[in-house]
């Protein structure tokens, strides 16, 4: 399916004005400051999960499980039967990924994953999501063309193999294992885990060669 | 209530374009509004209630908004909805250390002391209902009338219908259908391909023939 | 394309608001945009093209936009598309008095040179295709997939999904169709209650049984 | 099917700013400077059009169509028989009526018009439609909850009365034949046609008693 009428994503081109910005920033400080006076939430429980998110839980995890999913084999059976328990085994588990599914893409199945009516994302094993992910573009379409929207990352998947789109529309947060590069014999643990892409491990990307 | 953020299967948002390098937060705003929505989320209500505080926003603010803009809608909608301001907690607020162990322990929407016997096995064939609630659902527009295959058994999970307008979790079985992209787009649609989504078995009806 | 102009079941914009004594225009401005619009349409490309002008704005604009703000970006848009400032016409400007004869003969979509025996009769069941087209189409998601029963044949017109792409007029059977309102909205929907659409041939499929 | 979700119109609410009117009105000048300057369409003409439209094409005509169906039952069953030919009889006809559809409503019958894909309306006799049935809110819902709909409108239908919705896809225009009022038979044509409003006309209205 192409899309020779689709016109440019609104959602990128238009950046906020400086008034725009300043008016958020007002509106969130009194936010912050009606539920912290009344003792509902602390700076300091805010300032831990920002802190928590922007370094500590991201994508480098999920890199973690699946490079550890390609060199040790029984792992990777676990990692398909219970996704949740075998991710918990690397000390990976919480908000947004109380339930794992681990999907694998092989020669012959491309899995890619997507939430139509939210934003939904394994945040434990690829932390916040990319906006690109959140954006009407990616939502709307992949659901009803997978491989227009993966052309669209520059992934062209032949027409043998089957795709497999994952839309999280309850509580079950779902992961990609990818295939591993071509080169994956000649590197340790530790230099697969660094070539895992967040891409690769929603399905919009394969791991390139080390 | 057949809402604009039910997206899947528009295609008129043009290519998705993914932003080179994407930090976590663009600006100090957004940390504080991820943070506020995680860590007050709960005080506010149920996941559920809170997603359909998203999905009640004007259409038009809702398409031009960015995600951060959004969660920051909702928070300002629902804290007044509440009147929670009103109310503040008698116990004093969580620290971090406290919250944090949430963060890590997570919130899980199985309950398996309600578990009930599920009425579909995998491999059945089923029909999502054509339910048109007024409220939250997170039955999509493009599966309804559909036919799929039970592809998996999620257990027992929270019912998202009921828990976002305070009637209760009403845990029931949750089931991951296939659906065959020929079914859900047509002829067009390549046939080798499918979409996989949870549904709850309120959303199913049995499908012997077709 | 599958485009937020398709608007049918969505339930997410609230009442509607009549103005009392609405006047026909609110603004100068408006006048002339009608006026552009209605006299120099023709020249600009058949209707069914024009019509897709205004699907193909981005969502973000086609939501927030007036009636007449539509009818300005369409008309901005294709003078620039068709190139037509820069290759003006050879023969001069129609005079008031000969637009006027054209408001009042009107420019019929029938072709009866054309007249194609229908294939379906009244009182034939038949089934809306799930056709999902990238281009112009007057097929609403709504009745996709669902089973109605012709209730009139209208003659032999032009089709939109061409005749908007320059595909030529490729006149066919067109046919108004009964949906029980159960059939499109489920068993919510009232019993006594039908929609009636009209759909060209191609759009349709006999249904023997249910 | 309630709207108890259902946000405030948004379309009404936010009147444009001085600066927004302003741009608007150079936009259309530039455009009808473009369009004039090279011979394409005529100033004349257009004001032509305005002054059709504004003052001689309106829903009078269609309200001389509906009394004179109420006091002549062999015009009513014409108009019922071939709608575009008897309106033609008492000389309106044109752009947007060149195919006519009536649609009698009943003490068991009640019709409502809508286009759900852009705003089609049968010009020739109703005159250009006013903004709520332009407006998203009108287009989307009507379809699946017309008795909603109609609630907006101080229009109660009882459960029992059969409600018809015509969604004009193609360029068929459906005209309402609204009930006589309870006093009809002592009106002559003329103070009846006083009494057809457009809102009965499109199916949103009973005609009231004189």
């Amino acid at each position: 399916m192409s899309t020779h009428d689709a016109p440019p994503n609104p959602y990128l081109a238009p950046r906020r004005t400086a008034d725009e910005s300043r008016e958020l920033e007002a509106r969130v400080a009194k936010l912050e400051r009606a539920l912290t006076d009344r003792g509902i939430v602390t700076r300091e429980t805010l300032d831990r999960v920002v802190d928590l998110y922007e370094h500590d839980i991201g994508p480098m995890n999920g890199a973690r499980v699946v490079a550890h999913a390609w060199c040790d084999p029984e792992f990777r059976a676990r990692l398909l039967d219970d996704a949740t328990a075998a991710i918990a085994e690397l000390g990976y588990s919480g908000l947004q990924g109380e339930h794992m599914v681990a999907v694998e893409n092989t020669s012959d199945v491309h899995n890619v994953v997507v939430c139509t009516l939210c934003s939904c994302y394994p945040w434990p094993v690829l932390g916040l999501p990319p906006t690109w992910y959140k954006s009407p573009a990616y939502r709307s379409r992949v659901v009803i063309d997978p491989r227009g929207v993966l052309a669209d990352f520059g992934l062209t998947i032949p027409d043998d193999v089957e795709i497999r789109v994952w839309d999280s529309s309850a509580e079950i947060r779902y992961l990609v294992l990818p295939e591993p590069p071509a080169n994956a014999d000649s590197m340790d643990e530790e230099a697969l885990a660094a070539l895992v892409t967040r891409d690769a491990m929603i399905g919009v990307a394969k791991v390139a060669a080390g | 209530m057949n809402g604009i953020h039910d997206l899947g299967g528009m295609t008129c948002f043009g290519p998705v374009e993914a932003e080179p390098d994407e930090p976590v937060f663009h600006s100090d705003w957004e940390r504080r509004v991820f943070a506020i929505n995680v860590a007050a989320g709960a005080a506010v209500g149920p996941l559920d209630y809170r997603r359909h505080g998203i999905e009640r926003m004007p259409p038009d603010i809702y398409v031009r908004s960015s995600y951060y803009e959004k969660w920051l809608a909702r928070m300002e909608l629902l804290v007044a909805e509440t009147g929670m301001l009103d109310h503040p907690p008698k116990q004093p607020a969580q620290s971090p250390d406290e919250f944090e162990s949430i963060v890590y322990a997570g919130r899980p929407a199985n309950r398996d002391d309600a578990r009930a016997a599920p009425h579909f096995a995998v491999g059945d064939r089923v029909r999502a209902l054509n339910l048109n609630p007024t409220g939250h659902t997170r039955l999509p527009r493009y599966v309804r009338g559909r036919v799929g295959q039970i592809h998996r058994l999620h257990g027992t999970h929270v019912f998202p219908d009921t828990n976002a307008h305070g009637q209760g979790e009403s845990p029931q079985p949750l089931y991951n259908v296939r659906f065959a992209a020929t079914e859900l787009w047509g002829p067009a649609a390549s046939a080798r391909d499918s979409l996989y989504i949870d549904l709850w078995e309120d959303y199913l009806e049995p499908c012997e023939s077709r």
